[in-house]
C-alpha cells in the first residue's frame, strides 16, 4: 500500500480515537463542565472526518455553529443552571447493565449491517460501439470515470471534486496491442452558449485484465473549476477509431462532469434551485426560535426581578 | 524557503502529498509552519515593545530604555523574564483544563493564520472556504477563554471568561454580516482569489477593467457603504480581540486580569501571545477585504518589481498595510476610554448590526443593478452630510461627566 | 480483518465510527438525569447522522450532493432546537430548582 | 484538498509543540518555592468565600442565543454570496425574503427589550450582591 494511504488511515484513526474519547466522556463525566468540553473534543473530530470526506463547506458549518454556537449556548446553559452550592457541578447518570447491553448491541447490530452490507462503489458507465476497419466486427467499448482517489465514481454529470479524475475505457473483443488516448474539452460559457474547445490529452496503454476486455485509465489532475467533457479513441498499429464520447454530443450539449474545489458553490446552487422553499423556510424556523426561546428566557428575567 | 509550497492560485497541490514528492512537499509545510510560530513570538514580542513606546510616547514618557538601545531588546528580556516565573496552578483550579486551555485558545487564533493570503498565490493553506474557515477556527477562541476562566476557580477569572465570551459572540455578528456584504463584489471565499480580484474594477461595479490601483480596493468599489463596513468591520473586529476600548473582561479597575487572572509565566504568555495573533488575523482580514491584500496601492502607474522579486513585493505590501492597521489599534488604546458593558452591547446590537445589514442591502443591489447602487450611494452620502452638518449645528462643549454606574 | 482496517474502504470506516457515536449519544440520553447532558446526547446522536449522509453523498456515485445539504439543514435545525431547549431548561430550572429529567412530571400538577 | 487539511494539521500540531515545548524549557529553567498560599484563588488578598463555580445572570443566554440565530444566518448566507452573480435576480429576492424575515426576529426582540444589557438595573441595585447573578 502506498505511504500516502497509510497516512491517511492514521489520520482517520486518530480522529476516530478523539472522537470516540470524547463521546465516552460526554457519556459517563461526573462532571457537567467536563462533559460539555470533551464535546468539544467529538465536535473537532468530526469536523476532520469531513475534512477526510472532502466535505469542506460542511467541515467550516460545523466548526462555526456547533463549536462557535451550540457548544457556547450549552456552556452558558450549564453555568445559569447550577446553584452555588453544587460543587462540582455533579451530573447523575443511572447506568444499568440493561443499558450498557442495549447499547452494545445495538452498536454490533449497525457495525454488522454497515460491514456486510455490499455498497455501491463503481459509477454507472456507458457503452457504446464503434465501427472499426472494413472486415472486421464492431469494437464495443465502455466509458467510464471516478474521483482522483480512484474509489469513488462519478455519474454523467457529476462533480469531481478536487480537479482530479479518472477516466477509463474497456474495449472488447480486440486484439492486439493498443493504446487509448483521452481528450478533455473544456466549456467556457460565451453569449450564454457553451462553447467547447480541447483542453488536455492523456495516453494509456491497454492492461490486458481478461481474455476479451482490456482496460485503459487515463487521469487528469489539477483541472480549473469548471465544466469538462472527455471523449475516448482506441489506436493500435493498423489505424484508429472514432473518437467515442461519455456523454451527449454536440453544441450546447451538457458537460460530462464539473470540477469544482469544495462544496460551497454546489450548496450555493442548490440553495437557489432544489432546495429553494426548504431554505426560505429554515429563515422561518429560525424566527420561530428567536422568537419562541427570547420569549421563554425573558420570562425568567421578569421574574427574577 | 518557501519554495515547495508556491502554487498557481487556481489548483490545488493536495495530490503532491498523495501521489507525487509528498515528502517534499511535507517538509515545506514543516518549515513554513516553523517560520510561522516563530514569527508569531517575535511578532508579539515586538509589538508589546512597540505597544509600550507607542504609550509612553503618548504619555509623554520614553518607555523601557535599559535594555538595548532605546529599550529595543526589552521584549527578549520579557519573554526571558515570564520563561523563569513559577508556573502556578491554584489549589481550586480543575488541573486537566486548566492545563488544556492555553492550548485550545492559542490553537484557535494560530490555526486562523494558515489561511492568510501572505503574497499572490502563497498562503500557507490556499482554501476554498478560506474566509469562513478563518471565522470558524476563531470561535475556538470563546471555548477556550471559557474553560480558562471556568477551571481557574476564581470569580474573577469566571466573571471575566463569561462577559468575555458574551462579547465575542456578540460582534461576530456584525463582522459576519460586513463580510458578508463585501463577498457580494468578490463572489468567491477563497482569501486568494479576493485579494485578486481587487487588481481591476471599481466605481460601483460599472468599471470592471479598470486598474485603478487604490480606487479598486474593496474600499472604494461602492463609496459610503463599503467604507462604512470597513469602520464596522474595525471597530468589531476591535472589539472581538478584547482590546481598550472594548476591554470589559480583562478591566484592570475591575476584574483583576478576567479570564487569565490565575495564570502565570509561560501559561498566562500564550493568552497573550494568542492576543496579538489575533489582532494580526483581524488586520489580515481587514486588509485583504478592504485594502486589496498584497496589491500594491498605485496600480500599474509604477512597475512592480522595484524589491528584488513579485513574491517579497506583495509580503511588503500585505505586512505593511497590517502592521498600520495594528498600529491604529495601539493608538486607539491611549486614546479612547473604556466603554461600559451596556454601552458595548448597544453599540454591537444597536448600531453596528443594523448598519451591517443595511450595508450589504446597499451592496447587493449595487452589485445587482450598478445605477441603483450609484443612486444609492449619493442618497446616503446627502443623508450623511445632512447628519454631520445637524449635528455640527447643535454641538456645544460638553463637559463629560464620568459613568455614574460602574457595575456591569 | 486487515482489509478493513488499513483499507481501501473509507465508507465502512465512517459508517462504524458514526454507529459508535450514535450509541454513545444514546446512552448518554437514555442514563443521564441532568437536562442539559440529555441534550449533549442529542447532539451525538445528530453528529453521528450527519457523519452517515456526508459519508454517503461523497462515498457512493451519483448521489450528487443532497446528503450534504441535508446535513447543513440538520445543523441548522440543531441550533433551532438548542436554543430553544436550553431555553425550556431554564425555564425549568427556574420553577423547580433542578433540571432533572425525571422530575419535570412536577409539571403535571 | 488534502494538502491543504494536512497543512492545517501540521500547523496545529506545531503550535501545541510550541506550547509543550516552551513549558518544559520553563520547568527545567526556572526555580520552584511552593508555597500553599500561592496555590490560594487570587482574590486581592482577602479569604474566598465560597466556590466560584456559581450561577449566571440569564441574559447572558439571550445574548448568546439571538447569537446563534444570527451565527447561522450568516453561515448560509455565505454559499449564496459565491453564486449570487450567476444566479441573478432570484438569489436577489430569496435573500431579500430571508434577510427579511430574519430582519422581524431582529425588530421583535430590540422592541421587546432583548437587545438591552441592563434591563433589571433597579433590581442590581437593591440588591448589590447580584452582580453576575
Amino acid at each position: 500500500m502506498p505511504i500516502q494511504e497509510i497516512l491517511l488511515n492514521i489520520f482517520f484513526y486518530a480522529f476516530a480515537l478523539v472522537a470516540l474519547g470524547g463521546g465516552i466522556a460526554v457519556a459517563v463525566s461526573r462532571n457537567i463542565v467536563r462533559s460539555a468540553f470533551a464535546l468539544l473534543a467529538v465536535l473537532f473530530a468530526v469536523a476532520a472526518m469531513y475534512g477526510f470526506m472532502r466535505a469542506d463547506f460542511i467541515l467550516v458549518a460545523q466548526v462555526l455553529i456547533y463549536v462557535g454556537g451550540i457548544l457556547v449556548l450549552i456552556i452558558f446553559a450549564v453555568m445559569l443552571t447550577h446553584k452555588i452550592t453544587d460543587v462540582r457541578l455533579s451530573n447523575e447518570s443511572a447506568p444499568g447493565p440493561a443499558a450498557i447491553f442495549a447499547c452494545l448491541c445495538l452498536f454490533f447490530a449497525l457495525a454488522a449491517v454497515a460491514l456486510s452490507y455490499r455498497w455501491e462503489r463503481a459509477a454507472p458507465s456507458r457503452e457504446a460501439t464503434v465501427p472499426s476497419r472494413e472486415g472486421q466486427p464492431p469494437i464495443r467499448l465502455e466509458l467510464s470515470m471516478t474521483q482522483g482517489d480512484g474509489r469513488t465514481g462519478v455519474t454523467p454529470g457529476g462533480t469531481v471534486l478536487d480537479g482530479f479524475v479518472r477516466c477509463a475505457v474497456a474495449a472488447r473483443g480486440q486484439g492486439g496491442e493498443a493504446q487509448a488516448r483521452f481528450r478533455l474539452e473544456r466549456g467556457v460559457l460565451k453569449e450564454s452558449v457553451w462553447q467547447w474547445s480541447e483542453f488536455r490529452t492523456a495516453e494509456a496503454r491497454f492492461r490486458a485484465a481478461e481474455p476479451g476486455t482490456r482496460r485503459a485509465e487515463g487521469s487528469f489532475d489539477r483541472l480549473p473549476p469548471g465544466p469538462y467533457r472527455w471523449s475516448a479513441r482506441i489506436e493500435d498499429f493498423e489505424g484508429e477509431t472514432a473518437w467515442v464520447a461519455f456523454g451527449s454530443q454536440g453544441e450546447g450539449a451538457a458537460a460530462d462532469f464539473v470540477s469544482e474545489r469544495g462544496l460551497t458553490k454546489s450548496i450555493g446552487s442548490a440553495f437557489m434551485g432544489p432546495y429553494l422553499l426548504p431554505f426560505e423556510l429554515v429563515s422561518v424556523l429560525l424566527l420561530a426560535a428567536l422568537v419562541g426561546a427570547a420569549y421563554l428566557a425573558r420570562k425568567e428575567v421578569h421574574r427574577q426581578g | 524557503m518557501f519554495g515547495t509550497a508556491i502554487m498557481p492560485v487556481e489548483t490545488g497541490l493536495w495530490d503532491a502529498v498523495l501521489y507525487g514528492d509528498w515528502y517534499v512537499s511535507l517538509l515545506g509545510i514543516f518549515i513554513a509552519c516553523f517560520v510561522i510560530v516563530n514569527f508569531i513570538a517575535v511578532y508579539a514580542g515586538v509589538n508589546t515593545l512597540m505597544e509600550r513606546k507607542i504609550a509612553a510616547r503618548m504619555q509623554a514618557r520614553i518607555g523601557p530604555y535599559q535594555v538595548g538601545p532605546h529599550g529595543s531588546l526589552q521584549w527578549l528580556a520579557d519573554a526571558l523574564k515570564l520563561m523563569v516565573k513559577e508556573d502556578i496552578i491554584p489549589r481550586n483550579a480543575d488541573h486537566l483544563l486548566f492545563r488544556l486551555a492555553p492550548y485550545v485558545v492559542f490553537g484557535g487564533s494560530f490555526a486562523a493564520w494558515v489561511a492568510l493570503p501572505f503574497t499572490a498565490g502563497w498562503s500557507p493553506a490556499v482554501m476554498d472556504v478560506g474566509i469562513l474557515y478563518i471565522l470558524a477556527v476563531s470561535s475556538a477562541v470563546v471555548i477556550g477563554i471559557l474553560m480558562a476562566g471556568w477551571s481557574s476557580g476564581s470569580k474573577w477569572a469566571l466573571f471575566g471568561a463569561m462577559r468575555s465570551a458574551a462579547q465575542i459572540v456578540s460582534y461576530e455578528v456584525p463582522v459576519g454580516i460586513t463580510l458578508l456584504g463585501m463577498l457580494l463584489m468578490y463572489g468567491t471565499l477563497n482569501m486568494q482569489e479576493i485579494s485578486q480580484a481587487q487588481e481591476t474594477g471599481g466605481f460601483f461595479g460599472f468599471l470592471t477593467d479598470w486598474h485603478g490601483g487604490i480606487f479598486s480596493w474593496g474600499l472604494f468599489r461602492h463609496p459610503p457603504f463599503t467604507i462604512l463596513a470597513f469602520l464596522v468591520y474595525y471597530t468589531a473586529g476591535l472589539a472581538e480581540t478584547n482590546r481598550t476600548p472594548f476591554d470589559i473582561p480583562e478591566a484592570e479597575s475591575e476584574l483583576v486580569a478576567g479570564y487569565h487572572t490565575e495564570y502565570s509565566g509561560m501559561r498566562f504568555s500564550f493568552f497573550f501571545l494568542a492576543e496579538y495573533a489575533n489582532m494580526f488575523v483581524v488586520a489580515a482580514i481587514a486588509t485583504t477585504f478592504f485594502l486589496g491584500g498584497w496589491l500594491p496601492p498605485f496600480g500599474h502607474l509604477v512597475g512592480r518589481t522595484f524589491l528584488v522579486s513579485p513574491l517579497l513585493e506583495g509580503v511588503f505590501w500585505f505586512m505593511s498595510k497590517c502592521f498600520f492597521l495594528v498600529f491604529v489599534m495601539m493608538w486607539l488604546r491611549w486614546t479612547l476610554p473604556r466603554y461600559r458593558v451596556d454601552q458595548l452591547m448597544d453599540l454591537c446590537w444597536k448600531k453596528l448590526t443594523p448598519v451591517a445589514f443595511i450595508n450589504l442591502m446597499a451592496i447587493g443591489v449595487g452589485e445587482f443593478w450598478h445605477l441603483g447602487g450609484l443612486m444609492l450611494g449619493v442618497a446616503a452620502l446627502a443623508a450623511l452630510g445632512l447628519l454631520v452638518s445637524k449635528e455640527v449645528a447643535r454641538a456645544e462643549p460638553v463637559i463629560q461627566t464620568p459613568a455614574l454606574n460602574p457595575k456591569s | 480483518m486487515t482489509d478493513y482496517l488499513f483499507s481501501q474502504r473509507p465508507l465502512e470506516n465512517l459508517l462504524v465510527l458514526s454507529a459508535a457515536l450514535f450509541v454513545l449519544g444514546l446512552y448518554t440520553i437514555v442514563t443521564r438525569k441532568n437536562a442539559v447532558s440529555v441534550l449533549m446526547g442529542v447532539e451525538l446522536v445528530l453528529n453521528a447522522a450527519n457523519v452517515n449522509f456526508v459519508a454517503f453523498s461523497q462515498y457512493l456515485p451519483g448521489r450528487g450532493i443532497h446528503g450534504s445539504m441535508f446535513t447543513i439543514f440538520v445543523i441548522l435545525l440543531a441550533a433551532a432546537e438548542a436554543a430553544v431547549a436550553l431555553a425550556i431548561i431554564i425555564g425549568i430550572y427556574q420553577n423547580f430548582g433542578r433540571v432533572d429529567v425525571d422530575q419535570a412530571d412536577l409539571m403535571k400538577e | 484538498m488534502y494538502f491543504d487539511y494536512a497543512n492545517i494539521l501540521v500547523y496545529l500540531l506545531v503550535a501545541a509543540g510550541f506550547i509543550l515545548g516552551s513549558l518544559i524549557v520553563g520547568r527545567v529553567v526556572r526555580r520552584q518555592r511552593p508555597d500553599p498560599e500561592k496555590l490560594a484563588t487570587y482574590e486581592c488578598g482577602e479569604e474566598t468565600i465560597g466556590t466560584a463555580w456559581i450561577q449566571f445572570n440569564v441574559r447572558f443566554y439571550i445574548i448568546a442565543l439571538i447569537f446563534l440565530i444570527f451565527d447561522v444566518e450568516i453561515a448560509v448566507l455565505f454559499p449564496w454570496t459565491t453564486v449570487f452573480r450567476q444566479a441573478g435576480l432570484l438569489a436577489f429576492i430569496e435573500m431579500g425574503v430571508f434577510l427579511a424575515i430574519l430582519g422581524v426576529g431582529f425588530a421583535y426582540v430590540w422592541a421587546k427589550g432583548d437587545l438591552e444589557w441592563l434591563k433589571s438595573l433597579g433590581e442590581v441595585r437593591t440588591e448589590p450582591s447580584r452582580e453576575g447573578r
